[in-house]
């Protein structure tokens, strides 16, 4: 089990790449512009069956978001540091 | 459990240090031992000649602040060299040291936390 | 009087570029230069009210504001960016007093200023 | 002993990463880590014999295969990005000793490291 | 008539971006990473009809490519003076 | 001519100096007037503590040998402050300015190229 850190946009290629890297039981957490992801309502088809998927709840409200317009739970910076203890390996 | 943070790109122009410095705050008040990798263009952020305008952040000044709450703050010598930073030039409790202690915190910490580029 | 344009496709939160495109933009009138901003892709968040990077401890958008008014520097956004990001229009901030254009005007639009600088 | 992967996904020329993700890989023999190099996208045209970045004046990547030879380091390059490029066999620049890793195999992969760091 | 400079890699989106703005008798050149849009076999089909593609040859020889592989002429930075010297308005 | 080139992105990690320098050389022998404007990281080049490696190009070096053929080096101060770059580190024959000056340049010259971030 993997804690994948997304950070750059959907606009990016890398995001993309990253999300195909999640196998079953990891979690992907959006940050920074990488939020953007939170919005899209296939999200859960960009990764694979058995993949958590969080955003972070600062950096999206900060890009003029609302709560309700995300596709995936929101956590803020201690729900990521849940996350952090919880899965040794981070690929980012 | 000790965690190091890695950030690779320069303050200001992008996030990374924000979020860098945020994440230490909240894993140093739930215990952690923090350590912070400043490499690349990132190591401008410890340069304690860095004037911001008055409305904006002090990022040097913060790096300092979780430097002295116990966070270390690691810069990769030879990147600051290529950056114009000299060893008078960084904030106090900063330390210039590079790719062997990058290994260092690969080897010895519990979560290592790119920010990648 | 010569035109400039000032594009910015970077995302407006966690970046400095829409900031320094309006500072340039301001900059202009000490020259007889009329200055426009452009919003390109992600850079169209910018126009929300709700829109703050303050909140993550940036820089806030709206220091520009009374500068926007001052000037009257016109602002636009592509019409089909906005609508990407599924932004109203009564959510947009009054103080851009945002034009919109459309992607198959860009071309003779980006043409009829004098230099472009983009961000 | 730990496994660390350096991934590299900017392009080869024009900036740092590829040789920062090498020198860091290099740097990890001092403790008890076995570093391997991954390069995706772009980054990929790194391995072709004629690609050499001091033709416009930056590092050659030719400075790091002294290490990659002493130290033997696992080079891999995604096979459908060589693709993508027409990189083939011949063209391939020995010293990088390179092998070659299909997507699909990609996520296990990158799993079988204990830490990864991307450039 | 404006001369565009494409810097960035077919990989990122303003790219293309920057090749949509190009109107006929428009020049555009490919320079850094853009010149790997000199390889792509369809290049001529993301730009209006008219509109003349050069590559910047330094930056593509760098990059290992040989010259027979670019599907558009390439020109040393003395050609690349030329268009600037010809063209008023620069999109870059 | 006069022909303006701005740069917006930190040396060494890219490479839009060196494509502004190279440019700028070529446009000089040419018998252009030519004006270089570092926004943003670029005014990092201008940094004369900068050590590279010395199998690597110096580019504050470069861009001072630039300024001695008759480049005018502007460097926009605001970004400079933010780098914690001092009127002291900065190369021979360049200037500190600010958006005016980029102003002046865009009115002024005949062809302003900018290198996009």
């Amino acid at each position: 089990m993997a804690l994948i850190i997304v950070k750059k946009s959907p606009a990016n290629k890398l995001s993309e790449f990253l999300l195909k890297l999640a196998l079953p039981q990891d979690k992907v957490i959006f940050i920074q512009d990488g939020v953007i992801f939170a919005i899209e309502k296939n999200l859960k088809g960009l990764v694979k069956e058995g993949v958590e998927l969080f955003a972070l709840k600062e950096d999206f409200i900060a890009r003029g978001f609302e709560e309700s317009e995300s596709q995936i739970p929101l956590i803020d910076y201690e729900g990521w540091a849940d996350l952090i203890e919880r899965d040794e390996k981070i690929i980012s | 459990m000790h965690i190091a943070i890695q950030v690779n790109v320069p303050p200001y122009t992008n996030e990374d240090m924000d979020t860098a410095i945020h994440l230490a705050q909240i894993l140093v008040n739930r215990g952690h031992k923090v350590s912070i990798f400043l490499f690349a263009d990132s190591v401008l952020a410890t340069n304690k000649l860095v004037k911001p305008m008055k409305i904006d952040r002090n990022i040097p000044l913060k790096l300092q602040e979780l430097s002295d709450k116990g966070v270390e703050v690691h810069i990769c010598g030879l990147c600051a060299q290529y950056r114009g930073i000299t060893e008078d030039m960084k904030i106090e409790g900063s330390d210039f040291s590079g790719v062997p202690e990058m290994a260092a915190l690969i080897y010895n910490s519990d979560r290592y936390i790119n920010l990648l580029p | 009087m010569k035109k400039v344009l000032f594009a910015v496709y970077n995302s407006p939160v966690g970046s400095i570029w829409i900031n320094e495109a309006l500072r340039s933009a301001f900059g202009m009138y000490g020259e007889d230069l009329e200055p426009v901003v452009l919003f390109v892709n992600e850079a169209v968040l910018a126009v929300r009210k709700q829109c703050k990077p303050e909140i993550i401890g940036c820089l806030p958008l709206s220091i520009t504001f009374k500068y926007l008014e001052k000037y009257n520097t016109q602002v636009y956004a592509i019409k089909e960016d906005l609508e990407k990001y599924s932004i109203k229009e009564n959510e947009i901030e009054p103080h851009w007093n945002l034009k919109t254009i459309i992607k198959e005007e860009l071309p003779d639009f980006v043409h009829s200023f004098d230099k472009v600088v983009f961000f």
